[in-house]
């Protein structure tokens, strides 16, 4: 299933890219962003990062459809 | 009533934000803005850009007013947060709240601007004096 | 750090206090307004007159303003309230701290204008829609 | 003993004038507001009013010398 991925601020720096178009068996948010931490480097997943799917914050534990677009957000710093 | 969150590439002029607070009904404005500062965390920055999700931003910076104005009696809510190339004391963030009452306004802005800070998705990439940059992690400075 | 009360009777003008909070160090700006207005205590009010005992009141509003240099991790705090006539909409006192932080920035404020209001020798005297005036006693009113 | 005696806000409207030049034989700014209080109709001392001598806020005991300026201050309503 292909799904497109984005990465925001120090993600897409240790990434390489701000999103990119990914072929995965994952069945979830939790296991893709497993599978995409061990190829860039991401970090271990903590409460401060989230996911969302087409612009909604969405759970981890959420089905990955075909054509999904996934946000993974590092810790927020606005303010 | 209203509640009003916004994203903005300019500059941020308070005094054009201002007028939206305005109110005959309301004894009491309280805004705040944070501002870039010209250290962060021992280290000395010279500029900083931000960045942001922007749809989730809005939607969550909307809610974040939303709810001040469902929590608190006040009139008018504005937060509006900057994003781009920001220089030393530029305005990254501002909150203005109208209420009849001063509790309330204090109450409300600090409220929008502590959920703005935990939740909306914008990020603080860092330019130092020693010519390098870091994306900020709050959940891993010192402070 | 600077600490600065005055009395003005010229109307105040926010964009030209802000200027004396500006710091490169300062990561936060709060300011509070308190606007007259058009009413107070269930009574439709018209416009109002603030009077001062105005060395003393200088005196204390200063004693205050050093008070929050004193307790709070702030770098500059001024307040300026308003004397003479005034009209709906019309800015009775200003308050404006700024901080390294927040959270210090936000509980100056606080605290300036709370003290302010509790212990500066000002007076409010209210003209209302039916042609009465008064002045206000805070220990008195229905609020 | 002549002292001189300033009125505020509402007190200034109850003895009909901003200040008074008082011949009084209260030794204290207390026993003074307690003569006035007869004659002008002010309020009985609570903790929200205040007296002040020559510009600086004074204690209700504070003893009374020829020339002293008393100010005795309303419950105040700034901000």
């Amino acid at each position: 299933m292909k799904v497109r991925v984005e990465y925001f601020a120090q993600f897409g720096q240790l990434s390489g890219c701000d999103n990119e178009l990914v072929e995965t068996d994952a069945s979830t948010v939790s296991a893709l962003y497993h599978q995409l931490r061990r190829r860039h480097g991401l970090p271990e997943p903590g409460p401060a990062i989230r996911a969302a799917v087409n612009d909604e914050f969405a759970d981890w534990e959420r089905p990955l459809c075909v054509g999904d677009v996934i946000a993974f957000l590092p810790p927020v710093s606005g303010g | 009533m209203s509640a009003t969150f916004q994203l903005d590439i300019e500059p941020i002029r308070p005094e054009r934000l201002l007028p939206s607070l305005n109110n005959q009904t309301c004894g009491a404005v309280v805004t705040f803005d944070g501002r870039v500062r010209d250290h962060n965390d021992g280290r000395s920055v010279l500029r900083l850009d931000y960045t942001a999700h922007q749809k989730l931003a809005v939607a969550e910076g909307q809610r974040v007013v939303d709810e001040a104005l469902e929590k608190f009696a006040v009139e008018h809510v504005v937060c509006v947060h900057r994003i781009g190339h920001l220089a030393i004391g530029d305005i990254a963030v501002w909150v203005g709240v109208s209420a009849a009452h001063r509790g309330a306004a204090f109450e409300a802005s600090r409220y929008v601007i502590d959920e703005v800070k935990q939740r909306v998705p914008i990020w603080k990439n860092e330019f130092y004096s020693d010519g390098t940059e870091a994306w900020v992690d709050p959940t891993k400075t010192s402070r």
